[in-house]
């Protein structure tokens, strides 16, 4: 299979998702984050020049234009660039979008895709750092999805633009050079299938968006030390494919969760509190949470590693659960 | 208007007889401006409104039985029981998504409007909200929006005075905002705005019928202002009557109790249209009786239909959070 | 000691700390929600009427307003009613009164109160019973109180206009006719103290907020089937008492998490979450949680119960875990 | 501006060297807005601004040393090194808190007013955002807020033109507003606002000076435009220097490249002031390039102090989440 890098990937998928459907409309164009690569989107700003929009600074009001115009016919997708700036657009996103198909008794349906980038991205400091999908996967209403592959980010793209409901589209600037595999045929991914990223037999490790990469690194270094790691990376939150990491888990019976949402009521408390609830007995060891350090992200380069799920803190991790 | 007038203080009813929960919003006193502007569209457009949406809905046909079933959280309301009051949508009639957010849907009515200008449908979006919502950043933003990509969206600002709950009062324009007349902020924007008495139903249907064909026409968005003296019932979010409409109210007061007497003489739209109406010689006051019997009777039916609406299985709670 | 109702013993302290520090400004005034009692506040209004200040509908302003201020020397107390207008507010509560101390490397203090009652109140549907505590716990650099009987109102709320962060006060409307003990002279109670509402044996239920009080009438139910619960309210969940919750859960061996916020990502999640990594092998059944399930609110009240964690849910999750 | 010059000329420098992370923003081209309006406040007001903050710490006399240093990330920066350039606040310079959200600022600053209204101790809060900050509904909510209580803050709006990343490039208003003039916003809020051209020092000084004073003096908010010709140096986010500064630039623009030569000849606030300077004979060309001189060796100084300045313990990210 060919290879690509990820926003090749994420690139050819806007690019079809453009021309396979009228109804698909950009609000915002980062798209590509501000890598160089962002040049590439003028191709498709000059090829859809009334099907590509650039608000002003309005989160909000562009965040509820996109959610409108999803209920009335089209199929939006809206950039947040980077995902601290969902905040100011929260409550059409978790009021509005999230609610409209509940509320209206099942008349009304709100099929846009929010983008944005999340996590530490280097520099970000306290307020351009943010995972925004802890909070969200605490709303009831949305579809998250969290990339992880060129693979990954050009089929899920698909399936979130063909989806009915309100989605949220949380990608990593870290992981735009990834190279991988890509079919060539259009392939959607489904949501709610998890996706071994690694066999291994000894621990599982449930790792999510950038940091199903950094644990594919860590379990490499691992394999020297005789530690067989599986990964395994949901790829969507919502919904949830929770019998597969359950199968995983109960296989290994050791379980580490690697995360970069803040600890508290991040995405990893959620993961270990079903697998708490479900595979208490299947467990030969405390299960493991390795996320962002409950503090403000800092600006300076060796606190904000210091905060992070690195390599260091999720080999610890994992050792002292095979331990 | 009067099966507005009718249905709204029957709820009212309802609501002391403990039929349903919670607080909710009347839309007494405002007649005059949804009816004629509901009127004003055409059979595709789309409306977003509030929290005060219950005059809309009926306004554009909806079926009182119907509403008075979402009301009361029952298996045949337009949401199946999940909206409630502050939610009311009918798809079918062109209210997407009513929202009770203050200002939320400032955003959504331009989005749809956006969409519609995309598909070249010609469809016009009403946006019927309060003077409060402008207080909001929601509002400015939208306008912005609506004004800078010329968007067939028609904002309709139904200012009547003063918010009942906690607010302090004012006069006709929002006590908690600096920019008066209101107008100002979407000319600000650029976008044509007037303000006209929504008590006087001849000029709300003449300015906002002008004003759909121009959105329709893509012109770009415009603006609203129509503004209505607050009724008294409503000075709390329990709406309560001071004296419960009758046709003869118009041309005879004295049920009406002192504190209460000065709207409905001089600012009840109801009245003063059926006043118009008879000094106009177009209606005789028998035959605006015998209108209003026939509306009481509907409206005794509605509620009749919406008490003996089952209410939903618990079950159907964990439906219809995803589509398909 | 006197008994109160709770709306008294939280009026009492509006009173007093505005009686007691000229730097204590309320922005907005439904602390009594709209309940009858709500024109107690009059009183209050009146007597400070440059310290009370009747805000427009612009929730993000005057919550940025309330936290310049704070920084500027005074100590507001802002109110948003209904819990889910704190959304409207959102990128100022997470983005910049909850990193401004952090973010400015320990120059500048936010000392501002967030006031809301969240949760399911009766027929608030979807967009009017919101329980943000989980998405804020999320958000390190904010203090969150909840409190759950009349003594616990006052003393916290007296805390949290002492404290030199921005805290949230999460109240909950079906509380403010309960009745309890408050003590007459002023006395604060500490952030980081957790509070056994009621002794039991055979197993721990932590619970918040209203579902204390829900919990509690369980308890008495179950006493009657012999099951003796024990009851432990946190009173806040940052700074939070771990060692008292895991103190109990290890003496009875089995514990029920009893809160209101949305399951996903919620508060019960990250409790289930520290208990799961640190009582693995203290547990002699699983833990479980009961709270809103994870759909939107819906109005109708059948529907509403269905979704509430009801005292039937409480009941039968503790019946399971004892057996 | 000179200082400013030279610092974010050797701040671009230490960046392409690698020194720091992250994209940043620059304050050249805006020195002759920000210098005079902070030399117009008392020693004890309070100062809210952006993104583009570099400049006007600088003016109100923070250490460009220790400003390095935070922007490195080092120990001895001003928030050691928790808030990077966003961020650079100095509270004992009356910078409570630098925010990177568009707007943020907004409703903050008018909340150190309230606190100086309540307090009476007749500070004056400036706000200092760019023109995109308007695109935000905190905005006119703010200007509401400080009109409707009349509170003691000046907003300035530093209309740079055209926002660098991926905005659609506009004329002297921001691309992507509907209101033009931009002071249409805060005039239909009720605050008296003036435009002023942001090149042109003098005339900044004397507008915010009065404007100050008025605020000071009870007279409620105040706005002021002050419009710049966007810096090409700023095109991404990663600046770039067209031209290194050097003050013989004033009179000779040969060494520009073409391409950007047009902005330093007719728009370059520093060396227009320059200009002035010369011709009005309070200065000579000697005495200018000896001056800049000096203001090299102590950004020389400066960024060596910050390079040597070591990083914080990496604990030291556990610190700081509370206070007391
Ligand atoms: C974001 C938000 N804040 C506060 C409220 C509470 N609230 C409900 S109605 C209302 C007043 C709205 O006034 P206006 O828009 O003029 O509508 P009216 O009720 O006068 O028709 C408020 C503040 C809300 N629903 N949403
Ligand atoms: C809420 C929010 N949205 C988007 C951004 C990304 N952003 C950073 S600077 C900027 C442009 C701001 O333009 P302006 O306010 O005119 O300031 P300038 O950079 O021109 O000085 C944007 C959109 C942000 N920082 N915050
Ligand atoms: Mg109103
Ligand atoms: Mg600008």
């Amino acid at each position: 299979m060919r290879e690509l890098a990820y926003y090749e990937a994420k690139f050819e998928a806007l690019r079809e998702v453009l021309a396979a459907d009228e109804r698909v409309h950009l609000i915002g164009g980062t798209f590509l984050s501000l890598s160089p690569h962002r040049k590439l989107f003028q191709e498709i700003a000059e090829r859809y020049p009334d099907r590509v929009a650039a608000p002003p600074i309005s989160e909000l009001a562009f965040s509820g234009l996109a959610t409108g115009a999803a209920m009335a016919g089209l199929r939006p997708i809206v950039d947040f660039s980077t995902g601290s700036f969902i905040f100011e657009a929260w409550p059409q996103v978790v009021n509005e979008a999230a609610n409209a198909f509940y509320m209206s008794g099942g008349q009304t349906r709100a099929p846009v895709v929010f983008h944005l980038f999340h996590g530490l991205r280097g520099g970000g400091a306290a307020q351009h750092s943010a995972s925004p999908q802890a909070m969200l996967w605490n709303c009831p209403g949305l579809e998250i999805v969290l990339p992880a592959s060129p693979r990954d980010v050009k089929g899920l793209l698909k399936t979130a633009v063909q989806s009915d409901n309100p989605t949220l589209f949380v990608d990593h600037v870290q992981l735009l050079e990834t190279r991988g595999p890509v079919p060539e045929k259009d392939e959607a991914i489904p949501f709610g299938v998890a996706d071994v990223k690694r066999r291994g037999a000894d621990i599982t490790v449930i790792a999510t968006s950038y940091m199903v990469q950094r644990s594919l690194a860590v379990a490499e270094r691992l394999a020297g030390e005789g530690i067989d790691v599986e990964i395994v990376d949901p790829r969507t939150l919502v919904p949830l494919d929770f019998p597969t990491l359950m199968a995983s888990v109960e296989k290994t019976g050791r379980v580490v969760i690697v995360d970069e949402t803040h600890q508290s009521c991040g995405v990893a408390a959620e993961l270990a509190a079903r697998i708490a609830e479900a595979g208490f007995d299947r467990l030969k060891a405390p299960l493991r949470r390795v996320a962002t350090l409950d503090v403000p992200v800092p600006y300076s380069e060796p606190l904000e590693d210091f905060i992070a799920p690195s390599e260091t803190r999720i080999a610890e991790a994992v050792r002292a659960a095979v331990r | 208007m009067l099966l507005i007038r009718h249905f709204e203080e029957r709820l009212i009813a309802l609501h002391d007889d403990g039929a349903f929960r919670g607080h909710y919003h009347a839309y007494i006193g405002q007649e005059a401006t949804g009816v004629p502007a509901l009127c004003s569209l055409a059979a595709d457009d789309y409306i977003f409104t509030t929290h005060r949406n219950h005059g809309h809905l009926l306004a554009r046909g909806a079926d009182p039985g119907r509403l008075f079933a979402e009301i009361l959280g029952r298996r045949d309301g337009y949401n199946k029981g999940k909206g409630g009051s502050f939610h009311s949508a009918a798809a079918a009639l062109g209210f997407l998504h009513t929202s009770g957010v203050v200002a939320g849907i400032l955003p959504l009515a331009t989005g749809a409007a956006y969409a519609s200008k995309a598909l070249k449908n010609r469809r016009v979006t009403l946006c019927c909200f309060g003077d409060g919502a402008l207080e909001e950043g929601a509002a400015p933003e939208a306008l912005n929006l609506a004004s800078l990509w010329k968007l067939p969206v028609l904002f309709l600002c139904e200012n009547n005075g003063k918010y009942g709950a906690g607010r302090a009062s004012g006069s006709s324009q929002s006590a908690s905002m600096a920019a008066y007349p209101l107008t100002d902020l979407p000319r600000a924007y650029k976008i044509p705005a007037r303000e006209i008495d929504g008590a006087d139903a001849n000029a709300v249907y003449a300015t906002v019928s002008e004003a759909v064909e121009e959105v329709r026409g893509g012109a770009g968005p415009r603006f609203i202002e129509a503004q209505t003296v607050r009724w008294p019932g409503s000075e709390t979010n329990w709406p309560t009557v001071p004296a419960p409409t009758n046709v003869s109210l118009a041309w005879d007061v004295n049920f009406v109790p002192d504190n209460a007497r000065e709207w409905y003489r001089l600012s009840d739209p109801l009245l003063i249209f059926i006043r118009e109406l008879i000094e106009g010689r177009h209606a005789t006051r028998e035959e605006i009786a015998r209108l209003e019997h026939e509306v009481k009777d509907q409206i005794e039916a509605a509620a009749r239909f919406a008490l003996a609406s089952p209410y939903p299985d618990p079950e159907e709670a964990l439906k219809d959070v995803f589509a398909s």
